[in-house]
C-alpha cells in the first residue's frame, strides 16, 4: 500500500496504462506543459513526449471527434474534458457518434475511448464549472459511466476504464483531488460494475456517489454515537450499476437513503429508487429517501455554495425521517 | 496523367454502379420496398469516385448522410449495401444501421453518418491514428456545402492544420443543403475560400469532371503521405434527385435541374474515353450490362436475406 | 370544437401566436418555403414573411445561441431543431446559457425561448433520427419541457409555451403529427404543469408520455374488457410535473405501471418512481413498474424498431406483475 | 477624430479604472477576501474601452470570462461588480454568478460567460433583435484568441453574415488561450484573415493603441448601423497577469511578459495626451486619485454589502 492523493492515483494510472499500451494517449486542453487545469497530467508530456501528450485548441467538439476517429482506427484515446459542464459543446461526438457506433455498425467497430472529466461544486466556480451531470450518461445505451469517490477506486477503476473497449465516462470530483488515501502497490484494476459497501450497517442502506460517499460516511460515524448503523454503498460504476449490491443491502435493513450531488429532479437517484421500488419493493419498511443539491444551477456565492452541495446533516435528517 | 485503359474503365464502372444502385433504390423505396428514407449520390459519382481511386489499404473514408457512392467508391460490397438498407441481417450492419449508418471499418469505411458534418472530427481522428502508428495511410472526409457552416468543420480544419494530419476535406458543394440554397446558407462563392482560415491548401473543382477531382485529391493526398497536412477540396456539382425520395423539390427550378443533368458526370466520361478512343460503345454497353446484372444480384441477395430477430435488439451495445 | 391533427394544431398555435404578438418569430432549418421537414410550419412564411419565418444555415449552435441573444434582447424567439437527437450540438446554448441565465444574472433576466423538436421511433430513421431525449431536459433546472400527446393539448400547450417567460421545450412526437382529434375554437391555452386524466380507472395508474399515452389507452381498452380498469394519467409537462395528479391517483389505486418510449435507464420514469417511492409509499401495494424501451440505440430494421417501441402488449404485461 | 478633451481624458480615465479594479482584485484575491477563481483584464484595457466609447443606449455587449474590463468600459456600476465578486447581495447578481458571470441586461451588458466562444451567437441574437425592432441598435461581442476555434465563432459569424446582422466580432488576441499560444493552437497569424471565409470584413489592429482600436470599432459600428452586416476586428494584445490569479505561467517567459509591459495601452495613451498638450501630469495624478479614491469605495461598498441568505438558493430559476 502507498499514500497518496486522489489526483496522483489517476496520475499513476495514467501513466502506467501509458507505459503498458502504445496506443493510448492524452489529449486535451492545457494537459501538457500546464499539466491540465488541476494539475492532474502533471509530468506526462515530459515521460511521454508530446506525440502522446497532446494539448489542443479549444475545441471540444475536435477533441471528442478525433478521439473517436482515432479510436475506431485502432488508438485508445483518453481526452480530458476541462470541466464537465462542457460536455455539452461535445455531446454528440460522445452520445450519436462514440457511444452508438458499434450498435449501428452491427457489432463491427470498437471505440475504447475513456474520457476524464471533472464534477462538482465547492470551489466558488458557480453554474457553469460546478455541475454533476452523470445522469444523462446513465441514459446513453453504449456508454459507461465511471465516478470513484477515493484514490485507490480512482486509480483502480481508470485502469480498467482505459482497458474497456467501450466509450467510458471517467468523472473525478474537483473537492477529492487532494484527498489522501491507501492504494495497492503494482498493477491494480477494479473491474467495472462492483459496488463497494465502504461502511456496513443493519439500520439504514445509504447509497451514496463520489463525494458524497464521504459525507455519508460521516453521517454513519455521527449516528453510530447515537446507535444507529448505516451501510455506505458506493456504486463506483453507474453504468454498469450493481444493482444486486444495493437490493442486497435494502433487503437487511430496509431502508434507503440516496445522496448525490447533483440536482435531484432527473437525477440518477431516480434510476436507484426506480429498481428497488420495482426489485426490492418486498425489502422496503419505508419510503426511499433521496438526498440532492436543491432544482437550481450552482450558485457562486460561498453561503450559497455551501448550503446548495448536500452535507451530513441533510443526510442524518433524512435518515431520521424514515427511521 | 498515365491511366491504363483497365484504370480507365474501372473507374467509369464503378460510376456506373453507383448510378445503378442508387436507381434501383429510388425504384425500390418508390414501390415502398426500402423502409426509413434513403439520400441518393445521382449526378454526384465522379466526387467520390475520383476521390477514392486515389486510396489504398489503410486509408479511410468518413461519408454522410449520402453516403452510398461513397461507400461503393471505396470498394463495399453492393450486396451487403443493399442488404442493410433493407434492414436485413446479412447487411453491412446487421440491419440495424439502414442507409444512414452503412459501414465497413476493416475496409476503411467509417461510415455513412446522420448528423450532419459528424465526419470531420472523426476523419481528423482516424488520420490521427495513422499518423501515430506511422503507417503512412490518410483519411478522407466527405460533407456538403451546407455541412461546412457546422461547428465541426471549423474544429476539425484547425485541428489538422495545426496537427498537419494526413486528412484531405472534400467539400461535395452541390449547392443546397436541403432546401436551402449555397448563395442564401453561405456568403461566399467556394466553400475552397475557407480554407484560409486554417492557413491550407484549398482548391475548388469541378466536381462532375471525374479526372479534374481525381488530380486534386490525388495532390491533396500526396500532400497528406508526405506529411504537410490537410488540404480542403471543393468539389461543384449537383444532386439530380429530391435531397430525400419524396421531395417534392419546391426550392428549385426544372431548368437548373435539367442544365445539370446536360453536365452529367458519367456521360462526361465516358465521351471522353470514346474521344480517346479508350473505349468502344459496344465495350461501354457490355459494362453496362454487366453493372446491371451486378445490382441485380445484389437486390436478390437482399431480398433473399432474413430479416434481425429480436434477439438482435440488445446486442452489440457493449463489446465485452 | 375542430377537427385537425396534431401537425395542424401546431400550426395554428404557432399562427396565432404570431398574429397576437409580433415578437415571436420562427427560426430553423428549412422552416421557410420547404415548411419545416415534417410540414408542421407550411404556409407561415407566406403569411408573416420572411423577416419572420427564418431559414437558417445548418447551424444549430448559431440557431438556438441567437434565440438565446434574441431573447434577453426583447424577442421571443420559436427555434425549430428538425430532430431531438441534434439537441446535443446545441446543447450548450439551450442548458448553460439560456436555462441559466436568469438564475446566474440574480434574476435579472428573461430568456422567453419556445424551442420546437421531434421525438420518437417510427419511420426507420435509426440510431441518430428517432429519440425520446426528454429526461435530460428535466435535470436543467430553468427550463420547462412539454410533451403532448394529442392536438388540443399540441395546441394549449403550445400557446402557453411561447407565451410563457422561460425557455421551453417542447417536443413533438413524429408519429404523432398525423393523428387526429378535437380542437376548441379560439384562444386556447392549457396551463403548463397539469396532467390531464386520459381515462379514469380504479385499479391500476399508468403515467404514461407522448405517443405511450395511446398505447396506454389501448392497454386500458384491451384490460377493460377483461375488467381491469387503468387509470391513464398524461403528465403533458415533465417539467413543472403534476405530481399531486399522480399521487391522488395511486392513493386510488394503489398500483403503477410508468410508459415512456425513452430507454429506461435514466429515463424521467425513474423520477416518477422515485417521487411516488418518496411521497406515495404508503399508498403503493406493489411494486413500481416501468415500461420502456430497452437499453439500446434506435436500430433501423423494421421488426426491430418496432420491437424496440413499448406496444399495447408490454403495458399489459407489465399491469398483470403487478395486479 | 475629433474628440474633446473631456472625451479623451474620459477615456483615459476608464482605462484607469480598469486597471485599478483588476489590481485591487488581484490583491484582494491573494489575500483570500474573494472566493472562486477571476480572470484579469491587466494590460488589455484600450480594447474594451477604444471598442465601447463607441456604443449606445440600445447596443449590447457580450463578454467572457475576462469580463471586468467589459462592464466597466460598458459602464457597469464598480460597487455592484464588486460586490457580486464578493459574492455578496448587493452585487449585480445578488451574488449568483460571481465574477464569470457578472451581467447587466438594461444596461446592454449581456454578461461574462464561463463558456469560451459563448457571446458570440449571443451577441448574433442581440443584434438579431436590434434589426428585428429596427432600433438602429448594435451588438458587440468580445472574445479571444482561443476562442476563435470555437465551433460558436464559425457558426456565428456565418449567421451573421447573411443575415447582414448589425454585430462587431471583437477578437482580444493576447496570444494566449490558457497555456497554448497562438502559433500553436492555430496555423494563421491573423485571426482576422479568417472574414474571409465568412465574405465580410476583417482588420487587425494593435489592441495596445485606444485610438486604433477606437477607430477600427467605430467603422465596424457604423456599418453595422448602416446595415452592411458584421465586421471581425483582431486587436492584438497581451494580458499581463497569469491566465486565472494563481498562474504561474510556466508556458511563457519573463522577457516576452516584460516586452508587453512596455507597452501598456494606459502609459501609451498618457503619454499621447500629454504629447497633444491636452492634459497635463497634474490632471492625470488628479484623476489617478479619483480613480483610487471609486475603486476603495467599491471595496467599501462590497465589504459592507450583506451575504445572500439561503432562501435564495431556489429564487429565480423561473421567471414566474
Ligand atoms: C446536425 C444536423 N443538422 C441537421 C440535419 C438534417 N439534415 C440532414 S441532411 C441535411 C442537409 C445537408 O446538406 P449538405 O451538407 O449540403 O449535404 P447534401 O444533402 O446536399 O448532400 C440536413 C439539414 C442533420 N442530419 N444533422
Ligand atoms: C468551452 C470551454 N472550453 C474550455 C474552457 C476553459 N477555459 C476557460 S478560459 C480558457 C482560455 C480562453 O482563451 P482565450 O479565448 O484566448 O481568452 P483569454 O483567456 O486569453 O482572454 C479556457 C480554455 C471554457 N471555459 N469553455
Ligand atoms: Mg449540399
Ligand atoms: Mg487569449
Amino acid at each position: 500500500m502507498q499514500e497518496m492523493t486522489y489526483s496522483q492515483a489517476i496520475n499513476a494510472a495514467l501513466r502506467e496504462e501509458m507505459k503498458r499500451d502504445n496506443t493510448v494517449y492524452l489529449l486535451g486542453e492545457d494537459v501538457g506543459v500546464f499539466g491540465g487545469c488541476f494539475g492532474v497530467t502533471t509530468g506526462l508530456i515530459q515521460e511521454f513526449g508530446p506525440e502522446r501528450v497532446l494539448d489542443t485548441p479549444i475545441s471540444e467538439t475536435a477533441i471528442v471527434g478525433s478521439a473517436v476517429g482515432a479510436a475506431a482506427a485502432g488508438l485508445r484515446p483518453v481526452p480530458e474534458i476541462m470541466f464537465m459542464d462542457f460536455m455539452t459543446v461535445c455531446l454528440d461526438e460522445f452520445f450519436n457518434q462514440a457511444a452508438k457506433m458499434r450498435y449501428m455498425f452491427g457489432g463491427k467497430a470498437k471505440v475504447p475511448i475513456t474520457l476524464r472529466t471533472v464534477c462538482g461544486a465547492g470551489l466558488g466556480a458557480a453554474a457553469q464549472h460546478s455541475q454533476s451531470l452523470e445522469a444523462w450518461f446513465t441514459h446513453m445505451p453504449g456508454v459507461k459511466v465511471v465516478m470513484p469517490s477515493t484514490p485507490a477506486d480512482a486509480k483502480g477503476l481508470l485502469v480498467s476504464s482505459i482497458r474497456d473497449d467501450n466509450p467510458v465516462i471517467f468523472i473525478e470530483h474537483k473537492m477529492l483531488y487532494g484527498v489522501s488515501g491507501e492504494v495497492p502497490e503494482g498493477e491494480y484494476a477494479i473491474p467495472l460494475g462492483q459496488a463497494d459497501i465502504k461502511r456496513e450497517g443493519k439500520d439504514v442502506t445509504v447509497v451514496a456517489t463520489s463525494l458524497m460517499v464521504h459525507r455519508a460516511l460521516a453521517a454513519a460515524e455521527t449516528l453510530a454515537a447515537e446507535g444507529v448503523e448505516l451501510e455506505v454503498v458506493d456504486p463506483r460504476t453507474l453504468m454498469p450499476f450493481d444493482k444486486e449490491t444495493v437490493l442486497k443491502s435494502v433487503e437487511k435493513t430496509g431502508r434507503l437513503v440516496i445522496v448525490h450531488e447533483a440536482v435531484k429532479t432527473g437525477g440518477f437517484g431516480g434510476e436507484i429508487a426506480a429498481i428497488v421500488a420495482e426489485e426490492g419493493f418486498d425489502s422496503l419498511d419505508a419510503p426511499i429517501k433521496r438526498v440532492a443539491a436543491p432544482f437550481a444551477p450552482v450558485p457562486f456565492s460561498p453561503p450559497l455554495e455551501a448550503a446548495y452541495v448536500p452535507g451530513e446533516e441533510k443526510i442524518i435528517e433524512a435518515v431520521k425521517e424514515i427511521l | 496523367m498515365a491511366f491504363s485503359k483497365e484504370e480507365m474503365l474501372g473507374m467509369y464502372r464503378k460510376m456506373l454502379l453507383i448510378r445503378e444502385f442508387e436507381e434501383t433504390v429510388a425504384n425500390l423505396f418508390s414501390q415502398g420496398q426500402i423502409p426509413g428514407f434513403v439520400h441518393l449520390y445521382v449526378g454526384e459519382e465522379a466526387v467520390a469516385v475520383g476521390v477514392c481511386s486515389n486510396l489504398g489499404d489503410k486509408d479511410y473514408i468518413a461519408s454522410t448522410h449520402r453516403g452510398h457512392g461513397h461507400g461503393i467508391a471505396r470498394g463495399a460490397s453492393v450486396d451487403k449495401m443493399m442488404a442493410e438498407i433493407f434492414g436485413k441481417i446479412n447487411g453491412y450492419c446487421r440491419g440495424k444501421g439502414g442507409s444512414m449508418h452503412i459501414a465497413d471499418v476493416e475496409l476503411g469505411f467509417l461510415g455513412a453518418n446522420g448528423i450532419v458534418g459528424a465526419g470531420l472530427p472523426l476523419a481528423a481522428g482516424a488520420a490521427f491514428a495513422n499518423k501515430y502508428l506511422k503507417n503512412n495511410g490518410v483519411a478522407v472526409c466527405f460533407f456538403g456545402d451546407g455541412a461546412s457552416n457546422r461547428a465541426t468543420f471549423h474544429e476539425a480544419l484547425n485541428l489538422a492544420s495545426i496537427w498537419k494530419l494526413p486528412v484531405v476535406f472534400v467539400c461535395e458543394n452541390n449547392m443546397y443543403g436541403i432546401s436551402m440554397s449555397q448563395e442564401r446558407h453561405q456568403n461566399i462563392t467556394d466553400v475552397a475560400d475557407r480554407a484560409v482560415a486554417y492557413g491550407i491548401p484549398g482548391v475548388s473543382v469541378d466536381g462532375n469532371d471525374l479526372m479534374a477531382v481525381y488530380e486534386a485529391a490525388g495532390e491533396a493526398v500526396k500532400r497528406a503521405r508526405a506529411g504537410e497536412g490537410p488540404t480542403l477540396i471543393e468539389c461543384k456539382t449537383y444532386r439530380h434527385r429530391g435531397h430525400f425520395e419524396g421531395d417534392a423539390c419546391v426550392y428549385r427550378s426544372e431548368d437548373e435541374l435539367n442544365e445539370w443533368k446536360k453536365k452529367c458526370p458519367i456521360q462526361r466520361f465516358s465521351t471522353r474515353l470514346l474521344e480517346m478512343n479508350m473505349t468502344t460503345r459496344e465495350e461501354l454497353e457490355s459494362i453496362a450490362a454487366g453493372v446491371k446484372e451486378q445490382i441485380k444480384t445484389a437486390v436478390e441477395y437482399a431480398n433473399r436475406s432474413p430479416l434481425p430477430d429480436e434477439t438482435e435488439l440488445t446486442t452489440d451495445v457493449y463489446c465485452d
